[in-house]
C-alpha cells in the first residue's frame, strides 16, 4: 500500500524506525533530494574537502504559518542556511535537513515543503547530503519543523567576523529592509491583510562571492533575519565595541512595507529579512562594493545606510529624516514570534 | 501614504523649527505637555525635540493608557488568564506590564495561562466564537479612542447571543487626568498642552474648553505627524506670546468641533461612569473611568468573576507615579536604564512605545550619554 | 495604544465592515462608527475601527498652513541671507 | 534583572531576537559550551581541516521524558551525534546545536539539559561551535527538542558503508542491546516500572578509532538507534543486497533488559540503543576486532553475533535458541515513538 | 526468570521434539489446533514447528482476540475516539486493525481523535482522574483472560464515582468459538487442541470436558514457554495414539482446576451473556460475548453514546475469516505479503503478533521462501 | 493479547495493589483477584492484574516430567548409539 500523498497524514510510524518510516523517507526525501551522497543511503553523508578554512552553522525553522507569500518553510530552511554559510564569506558545500513532523500533518502539505526546499536547494546549487525524520505526537509541535545545518569553504583571504567593525567603515544592505517579517504577518490569524508583499526569502551566496571578489577586505557580513537590522546591528556594534550612526533617508524600504508597518505600528527596522545582507567593509572600499552590488540581480536595491563610529556606549543611533537622532535599540516591544 | 507623508518631510519639519526658534521670546519658558502617549512616542520616534529651542521643553502627560492603569489592574488581568475557563484576549503592549511580585500577562502566558494577542477587539470576538467551551475576556483598556471598539464589541456580543463573550473594563477619560493635573498641589509649571488628537476625534475639542478658561492654558489639539505636532508647538507657543488662552484645532483634517456623536453614543449605550477608579500616579479619581451598564453585566467580567479590586502599591524604586504628573522625567529615576529597562521593566511607563520611560530609553537615553560625556 | 492611521476604503462590505487600503495594503475593518462613507473616502483606522472620516479639504488648508510657515520663513531666511550677503 | 534560574520560565522574548534572547544565550548556551569557535559569536563557526574526506551528519532528538535513568535529551543529543559521525569510519570534529524550546519550559530544567549536553561535549572532547534557539508557543512543542549536527574526518584507509556487507562478513555488537529503549520505557507515564537499567548513551568514536586501527578494512558500522539492532540490520540487508543470519544464543541481554522486555511484551530486537554498534567486517578480521573491542572499556560485552549470506531476498533471519530459525523483520508492532 | 527461563532450555527442545518425532506413529496426522493467539505468537517466535515431525501439523485457531473482533466494532470504536468528548484509551495492538475504508484509530489518531495506548486499565482510570472534562472510554475486548480487570476496573470507578468512565464492552469467551469451530460444515480435521492457558486460568480447565467428550478430541491446556507447548504436543501425540480424548492439564502450575472463581465472580458481577455477538469468521454467535450489566449502565460506552452496531464485510481479498476458523492459512490468501503486510494491514490477523497472518508473516514466509527457492 | 508473565510479589501495598518483581524490573500491579498472596509468591501477571498464583509445587512437577522426557530420550538414544556402534 502506497503513502495518501493526497488525503494521508504523518502517522507516529513513520518516524518509528520500520519500514514505514523508511518508505517515507525514500518515496518523499530521498526521491526529492536526490544526490550521489544522500543516495549512498548512510546516516551521514561522506565527501571531499580540500584543505582550508571551512565554516559550519545551523538554524532551526519553526515558522508560522509554513507557507506564506514568497515562500514556505521548506525553502525558508534551505536560503537562510546557505545565507550563514556565506555569511561567514565561505562559498555553502552541503546542507544536512533535520525535520520534526506532528503526528497528523497532511501528507500532502509535506509534501510541498519538501519539493519546494529540493527547489531552493538545486537553485542555490547547494545539496541536501544528509537528514534526519522524527515524529511527534499530535499537539506537540505545530506542523513541520525544521533545523538545517550547512558547512562551507572560505574565500581565500576573506575574513568576515562580527567583531571587525573599525570606526569609519561603511554600512551597507543589500535591499530593501522588512519584506520577509511583513509578508508573514500579512497571513497570521488575526492580522492577515492583503498586500502584495513577498518575503524576500533568497540564497544570497552568489551575491557574496561577487562581493568578496570585489572587495576582499570587508569586514564584516550578516544576515539581519530576526529581530531586523536594528537586532543586527546591535549585536555587531556590541560584539567590535563601536557605534553606529544610520540615516534614516538613506534606507531602502518599499512603500507598501512602511504602509504595514503603519498600520500595525512596527517599526521596518526590527522587522525580519531573509534574503538582504548587512556588510560592513573600509570606507575606501564602498563605493566599488555598493557598485558591483547594484549591479547584481540580487543587490540592486543595495545601499550605504550608516557608518561605523567610535562609541564606548556602543549605541547604534539613526538621524531622523526631521534632522533629530534617536537610538536604534534592540527589539523590547510587541512580540512577534515565530518569524523563521 | 497620503494623510502621512506630507506631514514628515524634514526639511519642511526644520523649516517650522526654525519658525519656532525665531518666534520664542528671550527668557520666556515654554514647558508644554503633551498629554497623549501617542505624541510622546512621536517626539521620540521622529527625535523632535532636537529641533526645538531650549526655552521649549516638552513634558510627557498621563494620556498613555499602559501607563496610567495601576498595578491591581494587571494583577486582576492575570488572575483572570490563569483562570482555566478563561482565555485573555489583549493588545500587545499589556504583556510586558508587570504586575505584582514578578509577575506579568507574559510570564502567566508562559505558566499556561491563556493569553492571546489582538489586533482588535473584532478578533476577540473570533476567539470567543472559536472557544464556545471557554469564557472569551476582552482587556479592555485606553482612553475614549479606544473606548468605542469595546462597545461595539459588547453590542455585537449582545446582538448574536455570544455569550462567552466578557470585557474587563478599563476604559478611562482624559478631562479628569487633565483636571487632576491642574489642581495637583504639586503642579508642575505649565505654559501649554498639545491636546490628544484621536481622544478628541470622538469627544470632540469642546470639552478642553473649561481648562483653557479656568487654568488660562493655551491648548492646541494635535495630530501625530511630526509636522503636525511642530505645527501645534508653533501655535503654542504663538499663544503664550499673544497671551491668548484657547483651544486651537491643528488636526482639523480628522477632528470637527463635536468629534464622533455616532461613538459617543455607543459608548453612553454600553458603559457609565465609575464612581471611582485608581490611575497609577493619581490615586482614585472620581468620575474618571467606565464600567458596564447593570443590563450588560453578563458581559463583564468583573461582575461574572466577582473580581474584587486590591490597590497594589508601586515599586519602591519607581517614579511612574510622579512621571505620569509631569512632576519627574525619567532620567529623575534612580533605577532608569539599569533596574529597569524596557526588556525588565518595573514599571509601566517602561513598558509601551508611548511611555514617557521608554521614549526616553530609545532616545533621550542616547542624549544624556552624550551630554555625560561631553561634561 | 492610541495608535491611527489614515487608511482610504476600497470597498463597502456588510455588516459596517469596509476594505481599506493603507500605502497598498488592504484589510477589512468595521466602519461602524462613521456614517454614510463612500469608497475612495480616507478615514482615521483605530484598532480595526474606523474612528471618523478625514477631511480633504481642512487637510488641503493645514498642508497650505504649514507651506506658508515654510515660506514665510525662507523669505525670512532669504531676508537674513540678503542681509548676510 | 538576572534570568531565573530557579523558578524562571522560557517565554517568546527568549527567542525574539531581542536583549532578552542575548541574555539566555550568553548565559546559558555560550557559558556551558564556551570554546573559542563560539565564543568568535558569529552566526557561523571557522575552522581549519586538512585536505581528505570529511563526513557530516544530523540528528534530531525529540526524546520523552526528557530526563531519563543514564541521561538526559542533552548528553543524547551529543552522543547520537557524535556516533553518527564515528559510524562513518570517522574522528568527531565540531558539533552544532538548534534548540525549539516550548514557551513555558522551566529554565531549570533547560539548564540542566545544556549543563548536560556541555558535559557529555567535554567528555567527547567533540566542542559545540555554532547553535541556534528557537522559541514557539505553549502547546506548540514538548519542552525542548535539539538537533544537532556533527562533522568528522574519516580514518585514513577507511571506507565504511551500508551497501558494503558482503556474503560471509562477520556482524558483531559491541555490546548489550536494548538498555537505552528500556530505561526510557521506565519512565514513560503508564509504564512507569523500577528497575537498575540505565540507557546506554555513549559516545562510541574512541571505540571506533581502536576498532578501524586494528581492522581497517571493517565494512559497515551502525548504530542500531531507533528500530533497534531488527531495523539497523534489515537496512543494512536491504543496502547491500544480502541476507543475515543472527544466533538468539549470542546476543548479549542483561537479564532486567529481558525482564521488562517479557513484561511490556517487547523484543529486544527493536528496542533502541544509543551506546552500542553493529560492525560488519571480513570473516579474517573478526577475531582480532572483537579481541580488541573487548578490551575497550566501551566494548567488553562485543559479540559476534551473525553472519551475513547471500540471500536475494534480503531476509534477516534469527536461529533460536531452539533450533528454530525465524525472519527479524522490521517492526510493524506496537508504536514506542519518541524514543530518541 | 523463574518459570520462564526453564521453560526455554533450546536443547531440551530439541530432546522433546525428538520424542515426539520417535513418538508420532506412521501413516497417522496429527493435525492440532493452537487454539490461543499467544500460542501461536510464542510458536513463531521460538520457531517450534521446525522441530517437530511434518505428521505433526500445528494450525492456529481462532484465540486471537484481535483477530475476531468484526470491522463494525472497530469503526464503533474509531467513531468513540472521534468524539471530541471522548478520549478513547486502548491496548496497544488495537490501533492498526483496519476499520471500514482505509481507516484505524492510528489514522483516526493522526486525524485529531483522541487515543490513548493504555498497559492496563489501571492506566485507563488514571486518564478518567486526570481528564474530569472529557469522557474516558476504554475498549475493552479480549477473552476471559482479559475481562476481569475490565471488571475490576468498572467497579473501582463505581466505587470512587468515577463518573467519566466507561467501558466499550467486546469481551468474548473461548466455549462458543471452540464449539463454532467444532460445528461448522467446513469443519477443518482435527485430531487434537492445544488449550487455551491464561484463559483457562480465569475459567478453570473443565469448561472444555464436554468439547473432549461429545467430540471424542483431546484436548492439553498448555502453558506459553515453548517447552510447555512441546510437552503439550506431545501428550496430545500419546493421547491419539492411546485413542484417549481427556482434557489434559500441561499448565498445573498456574491452572487449577477451578480456575480463579474470585475473577469469576467479578465478571459475573459486572456483565452479563449478550444474546448474540458478531465475530469476525463465525458471524453472528449467540451467547458467546458479554454485555454490561444494566445497573452499569452508566459505565456503559454503547448505552451511553447510543452506538448502534452495523455489520461491515471483510475487506474482498482477505481471507481472515477462514483463517481463524482453521480453514485456510495465511499463504493461501492471495495478497498476503503484497496488498496485506503488518506495516499496512488490510486484515486484523496481519496485525497483533498473535494474529496468524502476522506470526506466518514473521515466520513462514521466510520458510515459503526458502521452499520456493528449493523447487 | 493474553500475554501474562510470571512475577514474584515483593511487597504488599493498600487497597489491593503490590509491588511484583520480574527479573530485577519492579512494578505495582493489581493483586484484588489473587486472595492471600505472601511476599515471596509468584503470579501471573496480565496487563496489571495478577491472575492466579504460580504453584511452586506443581511448577516442579511440571519440571521434573519434563526432565524424564529427556532422560528417558537420552537413554533411547544411548540406546540406539549403542546399537549403532
Ligand atoms: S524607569 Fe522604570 S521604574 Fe523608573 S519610573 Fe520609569 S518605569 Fe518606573
Ligand atoms: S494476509 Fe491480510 S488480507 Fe490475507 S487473510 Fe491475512 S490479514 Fe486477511
Ligand atoms: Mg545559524
Ligand atoms: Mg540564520
Ligand atoms: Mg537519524
Ligand atoms: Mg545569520
Ligand atoms: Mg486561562
Ligand atoms: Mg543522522
Ligand atoms: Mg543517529
Ligand atoms: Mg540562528
Ligand atoms: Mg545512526
Ligand atoms: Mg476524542
Amino acid at each position: 500500500m502506497k503513502l495518501d500523498w493526497v488525503s494521508g497524514r504523518v502517522e507516529l510510524t513513520h518516524g518509528g524506525g520500520g519500514r514505514a518510516m523508511a518508505r517515507l523517507v525514500d518515496e518523499l526525501f530521498k526521491s526529492a533530494f536526490s544526490n550521489p551522497l544522500l543516495d549512498a543511503g548512510n546516516d551521514q553523508a561522506t565527501f571531499t574537502v580540500p584543505a582550508g578554512r571551512m565554516v559550519m552553522t545551523t538554524d532551526g525553522y519553526v515558522i508560522h504559518p509554513l507557507f506564506f507569500p514568497g515562500g514556505d518553510i521548506g525553502s525558508l530552511a534551505v536560503h537562510g542556511t546557505v545565507n550563514d554559510v556565506a555569511m561567514g564569506g565561505a562559498r555553502p558545500l552541503y546542507l544536512s535537513a533535520g525535520f520534526i513532523l506532528e503526528e497528523g500533518f497532511p501528507l500532502a502539505d509535506l509534501k510541498r515543503i519538501v519539493t519546494s526546499m529540493a527547489a531552493a536547494s538545486a537553485e542555490a546549487g547547494v545539496p541536501i547530503v544528509t537528514g534526519d525524520t522524527k515524529v511527534v505526537e499530535r499537539g506537540k509541535a505545530d506542523g513541520v519543523f525544521i533545523t538545517t545545518a550547512g558547512v562551507g569553504v572560505v574565500y581565500d583571504g576573506v575574513e568576515v567576523s562580527s567583531d571587525r567593525a573599525r570606526p569609519g567603515d561603511v554600512i551597507i544592505v543589500s535591499g530593501t529592509i522588512g519584506d520577509h517579517g511583513v509578508a508573514i504577518l500579512s497571513v497570521r490569524e488575526g492580522l492577515e491583510f492583503d498586500s502584495e508583499i513577498r518575503s524576500d526569502s533568497m540564497a544570497l551566496h552568489r551575491l557574496v562571492e561577487t562581493m568578496v571578489q570585489v572587495a576582499p577586505g570587508l569586514r564584516v557580513l550578516r544576515d539581519p533575519t530576526r529581530g531586523g537590522v536594528a537586532a543586527t546591528l546591535n549585536e555587531l556594534a556590541q560584539a567590535s565595541a563601536v557605534g553606529m550612526e544610520l540615516d534614516e533617508a538613506a534606507l531602502p524600504i518599499r512603500p507598501q512595507v512602511r504602509g504595514a508597518c503603519e498600520l500595525l505600528g512596527l517599526d521596518p527596522l526590527y522587522v525580519a529579512n531573509e534574503g538582504k545582507l548587512l556588510c560592513i567593509c573600509p570606507p575606501e572600499d564602498a563605493d566599488r562594493l555598493l557598485a558591483a552590488m547594484r549591479a547584481h540581480p540580487q543587490g540592486q536595491d543595495a545601499a550605504i545606510i550608516g557608518q561605523v563610529v567610535a562609541d564606548d556606549h556602543r549605541f547604534v543611533t539613526m538621524a531622523t529624516s526631521f534632522g533629530g537622532r534617536r537610538v536604534v535599540d534592540w527589539l523590547a516591544g510587541e512580540q512577534l514570534p515565530r518569524i523563521c | 501614504m497620503k494623510y502621512v507623508d506630507e506631514y514628515r518631510d524634514g526639511a519642511k519639519a526644520r523649516e517650522i523649527a526654525a519658525v519656532i526658534g525665531a518666534e520664542v521670546q528671550p527668557g520666556r519658558r515654554y514647558n508644554i505637555m503633551d498629554f497623549c502617549g501617542g505624541h510622546t512616542h512621536s517626539i521620540a520616534r521622529f527625535g523632535l525635540e532636537d529641533l526645538l529651542p531650549p526655552s521649549v521643553r516638552l513634558i510627557h502627560g498621563p494620556g498613555c493608557p499602559v501607563c496610567v492603569l495601576p498595578t491591581g489592574r494587571i494583577d486582576s488581568a492575570i488572575e483572570l488568564a490563569r483562570r482555566p475557563d478563561v482565555i485573555l484576549c489583549s493588545y500587545g503592549d499589556m504583556l510586558r506590564v508587570p504586575g505584582s511580585g514578578r509577575d506579568s500577562l507574559l510570564k502567566a502566558k508562559a505558566d499556561g495561562a491563556s493569553v492571546r494577542i489582538v489586533y482588535s477587539t473584532l478578533d476577540a470576538l473570533k476567539v470567543a466564537r472559536q472557544n464556545p467551551d471557554k469564557t472569551v475576556v476582552f482587556f479592555a483598556i485606553g482612553f475614549e479612542t479606544t473606548t468605542p471598539p469595546s462597545a461595539l464589541a459588547l453590542l455585537q456580543a449582545h446582538a448574536e447571543g455570544l455569550e462567552n463573550f466578557a470585557l474587563f473594563c478599563n476604559h478611562v477619560m482624559t478631562p479628569p487626568a487633565m483636571r487632576a493635573i491642574l489642581t495637583s498641589e504639586e503642579r508642575v509649571p505649565l505654559e501649554g498642552v498639545i491636546g490628544p488628537g484621536h481622544v478628541s476625534v470622538i469627544t470632540g475639542s469642546q470639552v478642553y474648553q473649561p481648562f483653557a478658561e479656568q487654568w488660562q492654558l493655551p491648548i492646541v489639539i494635535s495630530g501625530f505627524e511630526p509636522l503636525d505636532l511642530l505645527q501645534a508647538i508653533l501655535m503654542l507657543v504663538r499663544q503664550v506670546n499673544n497671551g491668548r488662552a484657547e483651544v486651537e484645532n491643528q488636526y482639523a483634517r480628522a477632528l470637527q468641533q463635536d468629534g464622533n456623536p455616532k461613538a459617543r453614543q455607543v459608548i453612553e449605550q454600553v458603559f457609565t461612569l465609575r464612581p471611582s477608579f485608581e490611575w497609577r500616579g493619581f490615586g482614585a479619581l472620581p468620575d474618571s473611568a467606565l464600567s458596564i451598564r447593570p443590563e450588560f453585566a453578563a458581559f463583564d467580567a468583573e461582575a461574572r468573576f466577582a473580581l474584587p479590586y486590591r490597590s497594589v502599591p508601586d515599586h519602591k524604586a519607581c517614579a511612574c507615579a510622579e512621571i505620569v504628573r509631569g512632576l519627574k522625567r525619567p532620567q529623575d529615576c534612580r533605577i532608569f536604564g539599569t533596574a529597569c529597562t524596557p526588556d525588565h521593566p518595573v514599571g509601566s511607563c517602561m513598558v509601551s512605545s508611548e511611555g514617557a520611560c521608554a521614549a526616553h530609553w530609545a532616545y533621550g537615553r542616547f542624549r544624556d550619554q552624550q551630554q555625560g560625556a561631553a561634561q | 495604544m492610541c495608535l491611527a492611521v489614515p487608511a482610504q476604503v476600497v470597498a463597502l462590505l456588510p455588516d459596517g465592515m469596509a476594505t481599506v487600503d493603507v500605502a497598498g495594503v488592504k484589510k477589512d475593518v468595521s466602519v461602524a462608527l462613521v456614517d454614510g462613507l463612500a469608497v475612495g473616502d480616507y478615514v482615521i483606522l483605530h484598532v480595526g475601527y474606523a474612528l471618523n472620516r478625514i477631511d480633504a479639504d481642512e487637510a488641503a488648508r493645514t498642508l497650505a498652513l504649514l507651506a506658508e510657515i515654510g515660506q514665510l520663513d525662507e523669505a525670512r531666511q532669504e531676508l537674513l541671507d540678503g542681509g548676510a550677503a
